[in-house]
């Protein structure tokens, strides 16, 4: 059982390459999709009869809270590769998921408080959703912190990942027990994720800013671990050559 | 095979206890903390037992979260210290039984006693007379859940000189489901409802915890052991 | 599907709502272009340390290769 | 014992931040082997030490117990060495006798223990929290594990520091006792030892460790 291909997939130099390629079309295919989608949602999608025109939010805060969500479990699997498998790449795509999933989080955090403030006339409501969305927010905090507390850069990999690992045990738990708690204190008042039966109109949009968002995490992961890739390899032949090409580029461009 | 007086669970269990008792005043601070901590509350917030008697189950609660997340910071951090760690990692037994004998050195010094004075804290706080049976009962139960949590928390941030406010960081999002049911039951109780439902899923997580974290801080241990 | 303001300033208002919702769409277009553009400029910035890190090297190699 | 060498290593390497601190090719201690390991600080002295107490995973290579890997064997291999490191393992509030009876072999009665601490010179000291010794007797308090433990294979790590001349000739001859009955010893230490038949094994820090002298 050779594994050359499983590591040669682990090795920085070849994703380095690959993102190279890949990378300019994902991102046009990220703008497309969340242009089109906003343009499509706050444009042309018809009002909720309740909600009136605030429902719009829905096309950026649903989107952001699935990528928060899906970016830590990401996470936690680059971080489990790479304690299994002792594989650089994925302790440095844990490393770049880490901020990202944590700006999403917050992104859905703030699209969910504004959008709480014309539907129930308060920014904070301590709804099941926005409360495990909270925690999701300092599950990301730990690990960030965990992140950056060792200066043994080994240890401080390990350590954020076995957290991470921990945090995705504990998700459905605390997600289970949130809603559990909501029902115990509010049972009554409509709870702001039960997707209600929308008109195809408004669901098509909200499919289109999913994708959109999905891409543009993915554009974004890539550029952050291609960041940390150049960091952690700069001692290495190839990453020299490419500086030294690079800063050449820029030398005649200044001539 | 060798066998050694340090190996296994009770070992580490009587080790512990005699450390904490040749500390006692170390041993007692968590639950000083505990009982000092609550008197703020009707002087910062209201004397006033009727309202005071809403907030107490919950009150207890967080404070008795809070004693015993300062406290699990000692759990590997004197070893790590002076090398018994490391005499741990390198000695022929399975790490998880150590691991657990402390942990439950460090809820007998630290969570049983929270549990035992909860009652006084109850009457202080005007707790209703339904509810001191299921604080109890909860903080038996849930302090065992926050001691275990809380040791992952030590084991992740072991080797960091200022580990302490990080451990709170790491831990306490694993700490709210505890919290949740803990406050429930006694709610429950309060309410005359069957409070042992959210006592049996207390009991559910103490279970998973006990069953879970000793192999992750075992795992964990031996990753972070690196400088 | 048509498009369902009559005019600019109604698309603002949004019958109203229109604050909380361009609030929202500024703010997600604000961490959007934030998160890709930052590594943008990290990897530009680390680039160039790694690229004067090569020269200073150079420098040092060839200063020794004189000495001898 | 069989006849394969008490512990062998086979290419051994270990990185830390993408920079090669211990690589060993080959490596073999056999029974009656007192093997010095030399070199200047920071050299990997410590980390090839604390590779072969398996404190630290290596990144390559095997380390063999008596021809088997420890990976299978490994609760029999820990059994069977005895680790001092720079800190001293001691516990502060314990008394001495306790410390000692807390790293001895189970089942050690409590005179050996008490002759024990009595010949590292610390008589009279041991029932009092080792918080009052001095780091010397505080040293030699671990040190005197090395009477009581019946563990084959010693490594020690500057075992000698803060320990007085008459300490250090009594350490030498516990390492000749031990040595002749059947065990083997690692030392690394910067001081030159007057016994006879020492391996010398300088480490070089980053470049590969020649074979086997």
């Amino acid at each position: 059982m050779n594994w050359a291909w499983f590591y040669r997939l682990g090795s920085p130099l070849w994703f380095y390459q690959m993102t190279t390629r890949w990378l300019p079309w994902l991102s046009l295919l990220a703008f497309v999709l969340l242009s089109a989608g906003l343009i499509w949602g706050l444009g042309f999608a018809p009002q909720d009869a309740r909600q009136g025109n605030s429902f719009r939010i829905i096309y950026l805060h649903v989107p952001a809270s699935f990528l928060a969500l899906a970016g830590y479990f990401l996470m936690a699997a680059a971080g489990a590769i790479g304690l299994i498998w002792r594989i650089k790449l994925s302790y440095m795509v844990m490393k770049s998921a880490a901020p990202i999933g944590a700006a999403l989080t917050f992104l859905a955090l703030f699209t969910g408080a504004v959008w709480g403030k014309p539907t129930w006339g308060s920014y904070w409501v301590w709804d099941a959703r926005i409360t495990s969305m909270l925690i999701l927010l300092f599950l990301y905090f730990g690990v960030l912190a965990l992140q950056y507390a060792f200066d043994n850069e080994e240890a401080g990999n390990k350590a954020s990942a076995v957290l991470a690992l921990v945090g995705t045990v504990n998700i459905p738990i605390i997600y289970k027990s949130v809603d559990w708690w909501f029902t115990l204190h509010q049972p009554s008042t409509i709870k702001l994720t039960s997707a209600p039966s929308m008109h195809p109109d408004m669901f098509q949009p909200l499919l289109v800013m999913i994708l959109g968002f999905y891409c543009f995490y993915f554009v974004s992961l890539c550029l952050f671990t291609r960041v940390e890739i150049l960091r952690r390899e700069r001692k290495t032949a190839w990453v020299g050559e490419l500086a030294a090409r690079s800063s050449n580029v820029v030398e005649e461009g200044k001539q | 095979m060798k066998k050694y007086a340090n190996n296994g669970f009770y070992a580490y269990l009587r080790r512990d206890l005699r450390l904490s008792h040749r500390r006692l005043g170390e041993a007692a601070s968590p639950l000083i903390f505990f009982v000092m901590v609550t008197t703020l509350v009707p002087l910062g917030i209201t004397p006033d037992p009727a309202s005071l008697s809403v907030m107490a189950s919950g009150i207890i609660w967080v404070f008795a979260l809070l004693a015993t997340m300062l406290s699990a910071n000692g759990l590997f951090s004197g070893d790590y210290q002076d090398g018994s760690l490391e005499q741990l990692l390198i000695s022929p037994q399975v790490l998880v039984m150590p691991v657990l004998g402390k942990i439950t050195a460090h809820w007998l010094v630290v969570g049983l006693p929270l549990t035992i004075v909860s009652p006084l804290l109850g009457l202080m706080l005007s707790l209703p007379e339904a509810g001191y049976l299921p604080l109890m009962a909860s903080l038996a139960l849930g302090t065992a859940c926050l001691s275990l949590l809380g040791a992952v928390g030590a084991a992740l941030t072991v080797s960091l000189q200022k580990g302490g406010i990080l451990l709170a960081l790491v831990v306490m999002p694993l700490y709210m489901p505890v919290i949740i049911f803990g406050g429930a039951t006694v709610q429950y109780g309060i309410d005359g409802l069957a409070w042992t439902g959210p006592l049996a899923i207390l009991g559910a997580m103490l279970a998973a915890t006990v069953a879970l974290c000793p192999l992750a801080i075992a795992g964990v241990l031996r990753l972070t052991s690196i400088n | 599907m048509k498009f369902q303001f009559q005019d600019v300033s109604q698309m603002l208002n949004m019958g109203g709502h229109g604050f909380y919702v361009w609030s929202a769409v500024v703010v997600t277009l604000m961490i959007i272009i934030g998160l890709i553009v930052r590594p943008l400029r990290q990897h530009r910035i680390i680039l160039n340390q790694i690229a004067q890190d090569v020269a200073r090297e150079k420098l040092r190699k060839r200063a020794v290769g004189e000495s001898n | 014992m069989g006849n394969p060498s008490l512990v062998t290593i086979e290419n051994l390497r270990f990185e830390r931040d993408d920079t090669t601190v211990v690589s060993c090719d080959q490596l073999c201690l056999d029974v009656g082997d007192i093997l010095q390991i030399e070199g200047p600080n920071g050299s990997g002295k410590t980390t090839l030490l604390r590779l072969l107490t398996t404190a630290l995973q290596p990144l390559e290579g095997s380390i063999l117990y008596c021809g088997k890997s420890i990976a299978e064997c490994r609760l029999e291999y820990l059994s069977d060495i005895l680790f001092i490191g720079h800190q001293s393992a001691v516990k502060l509030t314990l008394t001495a006798e306790e410390n000692l009876a807390w790293m001895a072999p189970s089942g050690l009665d409590f005179s050996s223990v008490l002759k024990a601490l009595e010949s590292l010179g610390l008589a009279g000291y041991t029932d009092i929290p080792c918080y009052k010794l001095s780091a010397g007797q505080q040293r030699r308090v671990a040190l005197a594990r090395l009477l009581v433990s019946d563990a084959r294979i010693w490594y020690l790590d500057e075992p000698f520091t803060a320990i007085d001349r008459d300490g250090v000739k009594l350490l030498e001859r516990c390492m000749k006792e031990h040595v002749s009955s059947g065990g083997a010893v690692v030392v690394s230490t910067h001081q030159n030892l007057d016994v006879q038949g020492v391996r010398h094994y300088p480490v070089l820090g980053g470049s590969s460790l020649r074979a086997c002298p």
